[in-house]
């Protein structure tokens, strides 16, 4: 039986606030990086959403697989992927985790069960169901999870998955992360019927809509799909609505977004913050501990900052190697 | 004096020109509205890349759809569309997205005049960013236009300028024929001159973007530049290239190609796509099998390495073809000449 | 508001049923020049099905437009494709309604409003959108419809479909014919929940279970979806369950199929045989004008064959004709 | 005496004995077992084309998979799971469905190593059915070899006889790439000597099928048949061609074709793909850039037109090159020859 996020000891619980405080300080770094101009490419940042990632993660260990997006920071370092090599990954550095040539987009990290962002919407479906059946072959009893963004909810890669999985009962778990956009686009008007969480019916799986912003909604719905994966009975889906604090990419302008919807999610719908209160409130954790690990979280980013700016880029012969493991 | 506008700009004023010349017209894809749905600003995008903006104002959200993440349907749909009286432009964000969706193209829009005997027209126009440089990585940088025009049926369009993005563009829209029509990411936002007036550039009928007679470059897109570079490069040199941009890979111009070879002898060809069964083989196949005669020195084709394109910036700027490279390759042609 | 099957008049009742009866005989014909190997290429025979093609296409207009499947002959008859014109396709001769280039699975006739068998399945739902959107944009009132099976319910082209047609509100009708079996997998395995009409639900649209053995029941599901797409409603997804009198194509063994299951099909579910059962029942037409309707559709369908076998291939120049319309 | 077999014995052969020595291989695709939820035999189908029979009564379904009609889904799961230690063999039933899944394979398992700075093995065999001959019409025929060659991160096998299907196949099993292997339809019943035990035959390696020194013949899949009866009957004209099948395109042995191009002077390919960007082209390109010196004639390239597949017999015959073709364009390298 799965245990409730409330019934996590303390150690869990601060695990658990390190990793999401550690996102948001990783994303406001490579924020400023980015703007400063000091890092390449594109980056989208999860700042905003990170009880959905660390509610799923914290069932997880390095054995367990997860097929992220384009938006993949907050699930790599909810897996347990390293945030040196994360950040020199991108600013594209030769020891970065991927070696510089993945970026933001493709980060991974298979050591830590990361199968890589994915920069094709709704492509990493199937490919969780592949580490579902990878495990289920192999009797690992391991669980294979799919991160995806509301968009992707109307992408054939994903609809197709959902069914392949029900019938071939998959250990394996859809988490939707509906922060109301794709892009510029409302979730609510691009999903037909409004909710990701209609679908997970109609492939016969069960499906779970949770607020994302709350560590410990997530935390038990997870906890209910995994165990029903690791029972052998299939899949599920969880919809956990969120809300994105950045723009889609940064660069975009969000003129699509409503009055003050930004400020008005940041003051009421933080996710740090309302776990902060919810331990605080519950006396299992104190004030001062969460303060000491955002002072040591700060400067653990800031060190890989550092080091990532200060380390050296690929070397000429990197572009033609690791195409294929032999050719 | 010459009315200077960006690609972009050149882009976005051939859909509005058309639109409004066409009510059949109609414009479909991602975001190229925007914030549809939202709180917010409608006609908040105009495309990833900007290209469509406006188009929503305009037209109306009858004539320009936003539409979910789901390639395949949209893609589709135009397709069907086309073959039942409308003639749909569709924004595809990147080409690699391709993957997703190429069966309407490759199987459905490519091969239905063939198949129903001749009796179907499917005017649908495929527009779409490739390209590498902009630190994207592997699965937003490829450069695909040789699956397109590998595919009978299909016809394939890259402009390598402001003036011939607006005019291939009118001319792909106004063509009865299923056209993918390819937008080099850092074209967008080159300028030069772009009248005002509508004008459709026909296709398969190359640019001699400069004449020589020493040696023939072929490149499309943004090689054009690169070997534009390079051959100014070379002539102060010494060494006179004719450099040819096909503007459309199918149709391809393959005369002007051929008569440039009868009168220089030489070939070197730029291409950002894989090398592998890709455009640059397919130009070094037309030489050697219709202009070996003429040809006195090996065909050199000047190609980014058969790898994908590689997040840092440092390997992706050895990836693309650059002057220096292109300009070697000129120089082995001389050398090897006899 | 739609007419129920049972208000249709004596010679509509009277067409519904020699169309009927023409793709019974035109598949049987088909199926022995088949086997006689007087006939090229692949073969999907429609019998058993024929009430699912009538039921929706009596609705139809030439302006209206279907998209068909691998299994198109009785959606082209159905839907007004002339007989002489559709044997000298399969039969691949010059004056074939395609020009002997598409055969039986390219079939299409789009003077008739047939887009068109398809040989990729799935492929023809994005396309019956496109005859909607069309539809739509010029304002004819007209509809599409997509033919598919029930393999083609775990498509990603179809599943997307559905939530576009869903938000577009497309004038589209998706009748998903289910026959039991993908090739030789049954439909009960393969769809998640074992039914497709539950992703009527999932996408936001009316769903329809009807037995499409029986014309009168798919005719008035077809008529209320066919109402709410000429409203400006948006799409209707009807499932049909029918039943497959031949293999999945000439050839198959069909040793999947369970003891005595075509044999009691035949009996108890033939829809020609109800259909005949229910208009002489109720006194519309009598037993000796449905028995000269068999007759002539017997000659018909005889001459239709006597003049394929004997008409002229194509010419040498054809092969490369027609690839485009200009290049 | 020989052990003659079909092609498609030969694959199932390759696919048991793979099995049975490593338990990480599983099979994936429609109807590959057949019957599955049926009320009827299980195990009805083994494929259609009868290739995988047999599999699921030997190795149960846990290893063979049945599928829905969901090609991106299957795919993409058989890639995951190479990523996650298993090593899938999928059946894509024709190359033409390519078109609803390529991005599990030009985006995903392609680039996964690359893109993850060398940290991933994703080992899985596409096989699928291709070519042109059965009738079958624009969407069930076509050789579409060289879009998996133009990706780089996927390697291409193209088997022409019975003995090269059982060793390839097992070398692609073995292979920890990414490999898309195609079985021509009108193969399947071919026979040939296959020796019982296991063997694989290492990729790059092309087989040199005849020998001779006037003209090189480069052919893959069935088109090495239609070469080898060209190439017979030229040699009673005292015509000696070297006739050189690849086996991979991707790796191509390119040593092999220009060593032959250097002692003959003259080469003649014949490719079943389009024309356009296709395997041909780059063959002939490879001789351009890479034998120049050594090419005494025009290339010749022996391709289909640049349209679909035609449905009817007597187009599709002309479609495909025939030794008739292949002979002519072997005349005509020697006529044009200096
Ligand atoms: C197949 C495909 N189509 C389109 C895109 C472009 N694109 C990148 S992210 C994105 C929006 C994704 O929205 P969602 O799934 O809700 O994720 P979010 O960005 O909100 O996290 C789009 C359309 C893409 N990368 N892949
Ligand atoms: C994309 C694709 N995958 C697989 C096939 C091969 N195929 C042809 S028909 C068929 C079964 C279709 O079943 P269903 O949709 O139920 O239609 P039915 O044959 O029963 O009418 C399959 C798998 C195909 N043509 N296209
Ligand atoms: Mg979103
Ligand atoms: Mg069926």
């Amino acid at each position: 039986m799965s245990i409730s996020g409330l019934q996590l000891d303390r150690e869990q619980l601060l695990e658990a606030y390190r990793r999401m405080r550690t996102i948001r300080v990783f994303e406001e770094t490579v924020r400023e990086e980015f703007e400063a101009g000091r890092m390449p490419g594109f980056v989208h940042l999860y700042a905003g959403e990170e009880a959905v990632a660390v509610g799923v993660c914290m069932h997880l260990d390095d054995a367990d697989r997860i097929v992220s997006t384009h938006r993949g920071h907050g699930h790599c370092i909810a897996k347990g992927v390293e945030v040196p090599g994360m950040m020199k990954e991108l600013h594209a550095r030769r020891d970065g985790v991927c070696h510089g040539k993945g970026g933001s987009m493709h980060i991974a990290d298979l050591d830590r069960g990361m199968m890589g962002a994915n920069a094709i919407v709704g492509a990493g479906a199937p490919l969780a169901c592949g580490a579902a059946l990878a495990a289920k072959t192999l009797g690992t009893g391991k669980v294979g999870v799919s991160f995806l963004g509301d968009g992707a909810a109307n992408q054939g890669a994903v609809l197709e998955s959902l069914n392949l999985a029900s019938i071939w009962s998959l250990p394996v778990v859809f988490v939707f992360e509906n922060n109301g956009y794709a892009e510029s686009t409302a979730s609510s008007w691009a999903i037909a019927g409004g909710e990701v969480v209609r679908r997970a019916e109609a492939f016969a799986m069960p499906g779970y809509s949770v607020d994302g912003t709350d560590f410990f909604a997530v935390f038990d719905a997870m906890g209910q799909a995994i165990d029903r994966a690791r029972r052998g009975e299939g899949p599920s889906l969880i919809e956990a609505r969120t809300v994105r604090f950045f723009g889609h990419h940064e660069g975009d302008s969000q003129t699509y977004r409503g009055t003050n919807e930004v400020e008005s999610a940041r003051a009421d719908r933080d996710c740090l913050v309302r776990f902060r209160e919810r331990v605080l409130g519950a006396k299992v954790l104190d004030p001062a501990g969460l303060d000491a690990e955002d002072t040591a979280i700060t400067t653990m980013v800031a060190n890989a900052l550092a080091a990532a700016r200060a380390a050296p880029p690929p070397e000429p012969g990197d572009l033609t190697a690791d195409v294929y493991v032999s050719y | 004096m010459a009315r200077i506008r960006t690609t972009r700009d050149a882009l976005n004023e051939a859909l509005h020109q058309e639109m409004e010349r066409d009510p059949s017209i109609v414009a479909i894809g991602l975001d190229i509205a925007g914030g549809t749905g939202s709180a917010g600003e409608q006609d908040a995008w105009g495309g990833a890349n900007g290209v469509t903006r406006g188009l929503w104002r305009r037209f109306g959200p009858a004539r320009v759809l936003d539409t979910p993440i789901s390639e395949t349907a949209y893609l589709g749909t135009a397709v069907g569309a086309a073959a039942s009286g409308l003639r749909p432009v569709v924004e595809l964000m990147y080409n690699d997205f391709i993957g997703v969706c190429f069966d309407q193209l490759m199987n459905q829009a490519a091969k239905f005049r063939y198949m129903f005997g001749g009796k179907a027209r499917t005017p649908v126009v495929v527009r779409t960013a490739f390209g590498a440089g902009f630190r994207a990585g592997a699965q937003h940088s490829q450069s695909l236009h040789a699956l397109f025009t590998h595919v009978p049926g299909l016809k394939c369009v890259i402009p390598s300028n402001p003036y011939d993005a607006k005019g291939l563009l009118m001319a792909a829209i106004r063509d009865d024929d299923p056209v993918v029509f390819l937008e080099h990411q850092a074209l967008y936002d080159n300028k030069g001159a772009v009248p005002e007036e509508p004008y459709a550039i026909p296709f398969a009928e190359a640019s001699i973007v400069r004449e020589g007679t020493d040696v023939t470059v072929v490149a499309t897109g943004r090689m054009v530049q690169m070997a534009a570079q390079a051959v100014t490069r070379l002539a102060a040199d010494g060494i006179e290239c004719e450099l040819i941009d096909p503007r459309t890979t199918s149709p391809l111009d393959t005369d002007s190609i051929l008569e440039s070879i009868e009168s220089t002898g030489r070939l070197v060809v730029v291409d950002e796509g894989a090398p592998r069964c890709g455009f640059a083989a397919d130009v070094a196949a037309l030489a050697a099998t219709e202009a070996f005669g003429a040809l006195r020195a090996p065909v050199q084709m000047v190609t980014p390495p058969h790898t994908p394109v590689p997040f840092a910036p440092e390997l992706e700027d050895l990836y693309i073809p650059d002057p220096d490279r292109i300009a070697a390759a000129v120089h082995a042609s001389v050398r090897a000449g006899r």
